[in-house]
């Protein structure tokens, strides 16, 4: 038995082993660009009897470009099994609980993936008019019409990319409405409990953030908010139930107290799947209230997006809404009954198009499944869950705020950092190994050491019960085997602990920025 | 209990009596009755999956301009690409689609190097190191292109080629409100930006410049000028680019930008009537540390091994809040990973390929146009893959009557140009046929007629 | 730090989390039953305006069931995490290489998919009548043309659902054949390194089996088959190549023997791919042939079926067919283009319907886009990267017949045993460990500790590379640290080695069955 | 190179160098001149997916027979049910789609457990304790069964009631010619099976005794007659039983049956023109050792894990060769697998709803059906989910007609039962509503006028 010496490599680039496939989950799975090998091709076009005329007669010799982009050269069977092994390393919610508190991680129904597939909503122009694009029209509208009833406001625009985009949309709305009425404001202000995004909207939105804090029953703290109250407060932002999972109690009170200076309220929507059907953010008195289509209405998340993140505002901002808004013609022709339509004192266009409409659908198909039966019973189990975590495990960890929650409950690890030096984080990686996605960890920032529990409606008892049972057992393992043993996890990851310095440090933000 | 609700009604009461309760309406206590809602929500209420299916059909079927019923020569941003079964059956796995932003990378290591390969391949076509994961869409790129812009120079003025896609101007104008940007526009001439001499006016010599690539007219424009003026100006240069046109133009960072913007949504992703959509963002490295949005690095983890990791996050809003470079948060990972799909399917030589068959299409098309009597070429200068002409009537007539001959015919370039309304912008992808390209000749001769 | 004493388990059913997914990979993941929770429903139909009658009215009493049948009860988010959490534990073509032996693991093109899932194909019910099914006729005409010209036959059945089922086909026409010319013949010859289905096939056309020996090329022995061959045999089976993925170059003399003593040839297309477009079947004087389109044209093999297994015949043999078979009418009649034709002497149905007619839709999409020229390219790279193979390992493994191959090389670990213990399974069990499925060990059986590699056309150079440095290190590994330490991979697979035995002697069928 | 072939020409050169060659028609050396292909295939060159796609869409569209054209009220065997988009999302997980018969279950868990929850669900409903892991179709696994049976009582007789489907017995009569078996076929009287006595003629006792469960027209036999009668006889008694219909229904097992089978084609898989569908075979335990085809087996592996396997398979063909119980290789396994994914879905409240619906539509299609003029039983045996009606004139013509009308009417019963020209066979599932059957009841009215 010997190996023969004459063999040629025939290739330098890696093989196309399942490497990466979980299924064995130690080497790393090499990029495209690896895998890539110079005239392997997988495209192919139809034929279309066009002439074929030169480059040289398309493109102007200045503007053509003398080398090709290089992009990867790999073959349709080899950009199957790189993508699919990639899949493999990632989890996702249709693999297993997902409890990141503040997404909203629930079951993202497959009827909706089929309801974005149709062809006569995935193949149409947008700029098509709308006589040809009824029913795109239609949909909007029937969906901005149940928005409002959810929500108990006028109108919506549904244009908004996403939830931060809606915030801005909603600064931009409340700008343009102070201006309206003659008085330039210049604070807005926000607990300090709340989402990063946030204040960055405030922002961009021109405005100078006024921070404040949250007291110990983890709501705004009502005499330091009158302290900051006045003409040149322009509104407030709060997320109710906020970001602690707890509701504003003193939200009528808010509302009275930041109008009375003429101030708007802002709803950030993150956490809407807590109260539908059971409270309208247009009846705490909001003015102006974003939705996360991909949080309360399940579309998926994608990895990072996309979301939709419509905005809904009270009878008196409606003239201020972005447009073109589909709406109601009224008139009975056939291609006529809905039209575009741009308010008076539009603040103008915030998304390209129409916004990401074929999250819109997904969102419409997934209420009209529910309906407005379904809609409240999601609130009620999400909050449910949500309580029975906190009560199951709140001898184990830390309640920062130890009192029933809505849907996500904010827990800590301060005592087993105290005592053990165990963090936050590290409980996250160990769960990691348990088979369950990590909370959302060191959010909201007025928590030290917070794990923010949201496990959605979607979750059921058992798989309640199995998460706090790992948790349990991972607060033991802390104290047994000590924060030093416990920060080795995960193990059995695709990778393990990442060095996240060292990619801030010397960044490499492509495969061409390696040495 | 509700459809997709697992819970039993006995699990519902034994888990409120482990919480002390009895009805589960008691979890709502917090909640002031006095603001509570006192009725039902007036909503149907839900029904089976076939009767929602049936319900959006409907819909789906009131859409008389989807490209299965006309065919689409319309573009302006958005283009009817080919989508083969791979890019859907990849980007349709739910590992991508239903994964939340990386923020475990341990478990995150497909979305994050899909990503990363996204992120080289945009830099690749965009000619500049650094592109970030992705932003909502072409327009949502060029407003925080500009925000970075006029950071990087302290000069809130901007100037804004005509030829930059009137929604993008729109959205520049919409969003300069609250950053208090002044946005002048440069008028085009014959298709192409004619750039003043010098910075007139009150508002002072400008931040940033930002100009199209091709333009919205479908035209190129000599971005050498462009270079020069912002040299002269110490203005960034800011490029809105077609990315699949470089399959055979020179790329922005070849032309000197600074910074390219474009719309990803020709790498795979459904016209789908607007969105989802995909905006593309690549700058120089000078500019990485005011890069909004996310941005995948390369690094190791403990055993050494290659990894992927959402990096710099110092510049994000989760952590700077108020001073954060965007407020940007969920963004369009899905349709990135999707057009790494699809450029790993197209390869280098198919973006080439798939480029030349859009400019072959696009200039048979423009003859066959340009033969009709009464229709004149909108401007001289040099086109690729798309063009606009001049009709005899107004185009939104003309658009309407094409319809019943079967042809979504193009864009009006009313309140996009002025004097658009006799205008019509035209483009014809590497779908389109010959065959296809006559008829709508013919069709178009009867239209104007 | 406690644990909460009187946490009450509100199920006893086992949680949600991932623990299979080979994120992780170490726990198995549970059965459906044991996630079942009394209560639970995914189902949801369509609005109907049926009265809705009781079953006491719709069953009598004798026929009505007592007891429901104990299905399962999840929830939809349960039934997807659970079935995807499997399909992570699952190797196939698209995660990587897959060179089993005889089975042809080529890519599965995603555009078949996608005709697959065509409403006007996949809607149709197979009782409807030709006029209102002529696309379903034409495209069966069509892929019947086709595999004629690739084959050189005259006519084709597709009903059979795969190659046994066309196995037992062709030697009903045999017999069909023989009938007809009043000659009841016994035997039908195979070679000893014939596939399983063969012989099995043969006791089921109601034929005694012959087996002859292979030479020393690996052949059919031609003296053996001479000496055999009389007036008694019905034909001869034959793959070719055959199963030791060699060429039977004798074929003209065999096809002249069989044929003097009135005997049929015919022909197991399991190997077909090597010879597309440069030899075809009916030219080598085979008057019955059996395709698998799950293997030559690319239909996936669906983790074990479903398969294609198109009989085509020489003119001779036509009247035999199966029937009904579509065919072209002639008729210029709208609808009537196509029809259904029962051949006179018909030996009758063989599948329910008319084939595995989504399947037959699947092959002649992958034909039309290799087309002819794609056809000869798919057998010479085939067999080029078979070859490549076998001169790169023939110094590291035993080539018992070592000379050129076709599509598949069969290797040996014969001295591997003798100087080391270290058997084909050793070797294939520990390549799973490499993330490369295993070849096909132990066939053909004349061959010891075999071990059939398939590399087949889709496979790259680097691929190739990747596999042959895999083999070469295990062959070096197995001198290095000896058969036991090779007998305990694979370590890194959801499960390890298995207890095959066990499973036989205490045979658990069902979930029911475990005590 | 070819479509889906990866190599480059270098790379080719280079590969032939290595073995010493220069042509790669060297490779073929071996296969002699005289035989040799000495032309090309005189098929069309290879074209790109979109035209592949484009050629098989004139194929879909010319089948005017398509459940989203017409309504379908055609059964006997195959059934337009509800196929929800969860399973068509799993069942097309890539995963199970491209991997082989579990040969290695180290690697292949996934479709080993997937299988073996399959004949847990399918035993459960066969009332029986085995059953194996899917043969091609209904019709083959009632060969198998007959084979199984004969070769249990060594008695080549058969006894199939017409009531069986036309095609499984046409099936039965071909492969008989093969084993020898004597199969004959006893009639149907007012729906039900008429079973002699005692065995006549020269044929002898049967050894097997096969019965439809609903039978063809839709009929519930008793079959406890049936049992008895294989009792006396000696006989294993066999059921061709609709598995869906066992929601409502006794199941096989129940009844004393030794042998089930079914067509599986009701959980999951679409109508597809016939195939690819699903046999299902389920017998008692004294059978297990002549069980056709694959069975998956639980046991552990090296660290005691949960583990599965396909298990005696000194049973098949591979190892028992010309002795083997069937020759079966190659099965149905993804369609196995996908009326898991659906019988998960339906759950044991839905296999009772789905039946329930069935027979609703049924029961109110045939009140419709009887009240149009001229239109009268066939038999007045009990129905469940199915029924045959008379006509007054020819059913081929009425089919055409109600095509017309946008139905598919059902199926003639010419061949299937003596004087069955006039015969019309119905089945409504729970997809139809009140509405379609209602305008289907009207439509038959003008079509038998
Ligand atoms: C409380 C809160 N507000 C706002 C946002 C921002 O929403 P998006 O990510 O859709 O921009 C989030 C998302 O994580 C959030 O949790
Ligand atoms: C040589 C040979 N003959 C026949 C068969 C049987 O074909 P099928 O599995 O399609 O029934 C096979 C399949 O493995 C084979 O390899």
């Amino acid at each position: 038995m010997m190996i023969d010496e004459n063999a040629t490599i025939i290739t330098g680039a890696p093989g196309g082993k399942a490497s990466s496939a979980p299924l064995l989950g130690r080497d790393a799975e090499p990029t495209l660009f690896e895998l890539s090998h110079p005239g392997r091709r997988s495209w192919s076009f139809r034929t279309t009897g066009i002439p074929e005329v030169g480059v040289e007669d398309l493109v102007p010799a200045i503007h053509r470009r003398t080398a090709p982009v290089d992009v990867a050269e790999v073959s349709e069977r080899d950009l199957v099994a790189h993508f699919t092994r990639l899949s493999h390393r990632q989890f996702s919610v249709d693999l297993g609980a997902y409890p990141l508190g503040s997404c909203t991680m629930k079951y993202n129904p497959k009827i909706c993936d089929t309801v974005a597939g149709l062809p006569g909503l995935a193949g149409v122009h947008p700029a098509a008019p709308a006589s040809m694009t009824q029913g795109w029209l239609g949909l909007m509208v029937e969906l901005e019409e149940t928005l409002c009833e959810v929500t108990g406001m006028a109108a919506a625009t549904l244009q908004p990319a996403a939830g931060a985009a809606g915030e801005l949309t909603g600064l931009l709305l409340m700008r343009a409405w102070h201006d309206a009425h003659g008085a330039t404001r210049h604070k807005v202000i926000i607990p300090d409990s709340a989402h990063g995004t946030n204040p960055a909207s405030v922002t961009l939105g021109g405005y100078e953030v006024v921070t404040v804090p949250s007291d110990d029953r983890g709501c705004v703290d009502m005499a330091a908010l009158r302290s900051v109250l006045d003409e040149d407060v322009a509104g407030i932002m709060l997320t109710n139930p906020n970001t602690l999972g707890l509701f504003e109690e003193d939200i009528a009170e808010i509302a009275a107290a930041v109008h009375r200076v003429g101030g708007l309220l802002y709803y950030d929507g993150a956490n809407l799947n807590a109260i539908l059907g059971v409270v309208r953010p247009g009846d705490m008195g909001f003015d102006i209230v974003h939705m996360n289509l991909h949080k309360t209405f399940a579309t998926p998340h994608g990895g990072g997006g996309p979301g939709a993140g419509p905005v809904a505002v009270s009878e008196r901002l409606v003239p201020f809404l972005p447009g073109p808004r589909p709406y109601r013609t009224g008139s009975g022709e056939p291609g006529a009954a809905f039209g575009w339509l741009t308010p008076e004192r539009s603040i103008g266009r915030v998304h390209t198009w129409h916004g990401n409409t074929l999250v819109l659908a997904r969102a419409l198909a997934y209420i009209l499944a529910n309906g407005g039966d379904g809609l409240k019973q999601i609130a009620q189990v999400a909050v449910l869950n949500a309580n029975w975590i906190r009560q199951r495990l709140h001898h184990t960890y830390d309640v920062p705020f130890d009192r029933p929650c809505m849907h996500e409950v904010v827990l800590s690890t301060r005592t087993l950092k105290a005592e053990h030096g165990v963090r936050a984080l590290d409980v996250a990686k160990r769960l990691l190994e348990e088979g369950f996605h990590a909370p959302t960890v060191y959010f909201p920032l007025i928590v030290e050491e917070a794990l923010m529990i949201e496990p959605t409606e979607t979750e059921s008892p058992q798989t309640l019960e199995a998460l706090a049972v790992s948790l349990e057992a991972i607060a033991a393992e802390a104290v047994r085997v000590g924060a030093e043993a416990l920060a080795t996890y995960p193990h059995g990851t695709p990778v393990r602990r990442v060095d996240e310095a060292r990619a801030a440090r010397t960044l490499i933000p492509t495969y061409d920025a390696k040495d | 209990m509700g459809t997709y609700i697992p819970h039993t009604d006995e699990e519902i009461a034994g888990m409120l009596a482990f919480l002390g309760l009895s009805d589960i309406n008691e979890l709502f206590a917090a909640v002031p009755e006095a603001v509570k809602l006192q009725r039902t929500l007036e909503l149907a209420d839900g029904v089976g999956e076939p009767d929602v299916l049936a319900h959006m059909e409907q819909f789906a079927d009131q859409n008389r301009a989807r490209n299965d019923r006309l065919v689409c020569f319309a573009g302006g941003g958005a283009y009817d690409h080919e989508i083969p079964s791979v890019t859907r059956a990849l980007a349709g796995r739910s590992e991508f689609v239903t994964s939340y932003t990386p923020y475990q990378p341990e478990v995150a290591q497909g979305v994050l190097q899909a990503v990363f390969e996204f992120q080289t391949m945009v830099a690749r076509m965009a000619g500049l190191p650094v592109s970030n994961a992705s932003l909502y869409d072409g327009g949502s790129a060029a407003v925080e292109a500009v925000n970075l812009g006029v950071a990087a120079t302290k000069r809130q003025t901007v100037w804004v080629s005509e030829g930059i896609h009137p929604h993008w101007r729109q959205m520049l104008a919409t969003f300069a409100v609250g950053t208090g940007h002044i946005i002048r526009t440069i008028p085009l001439v014959g298709g192409v930006t004619a750039w003043p001499a010098d910075p007139t006016g009150v508002d002072g010599s400008p931040g940033v410049v930002v100009v199209g690539y091709p333009n919205y007219l479908g035209c190129l424009e000599d971005l050498s000028a462009v270079r020069a003026l912002c040299d002269r100006l110490g203005a960034l240069m800011v490029v809105g680019a077609d990315p699949l046109a470089t399959g055979l133009l020179r790329s922005a960072g070849d032309w000197g930008a600074d910074v390219m913007v474009g719309e990803g949504q020709v790498f795979g992703t459904t016209l789908g009537f607007g969105g989802p959509y995909l905006g593309l963002f690549a700058c120089s490295s000078s500019h990485v540390r005011r890069l909004p949005g996310r941005l995948v690095g390369e690094t190791v983890d403990v055993e050494d091994r290659t990894a992927y990791v959402t990096t710099l996050r110092a510049r994000e809003q989760d952590i700077r809040r108020e001073k954060a470079t965007s407020n940007v948060c969920t963004n369009q990972t899905l349709m990135a990973v999707t057009a790494a799909i699809q450029l790993g399917w197209l390869g280098t030589s198919g973006l080439i390929e798939v480029a030349t068959r859009c400019a072959r299409a696009t200039h048979y098309t423009r003859g066959a146009v340009l033969a009709v009597d009464g229709v004149t070429p909108w401007a001289e200068a040099p086109v690729l893959r798309e063009f606009a002409v001049r009709l005899p009537i107004a185009a939104d007539t003309v658009i309407e009557r094409m319809a019943d001959a079967g042809f979504l015919a193009g864009i009006s370039l009313e309140g996009a140009v002025d004097g658009g309304g006799h205008g019509l912008l035209i483009a014809a992808t590497e779908r389109r046929t010959a065959d296809q390209i006559d008829a709508y000749a013919a069709a178009l001769a009867k239209a104007v007629a």
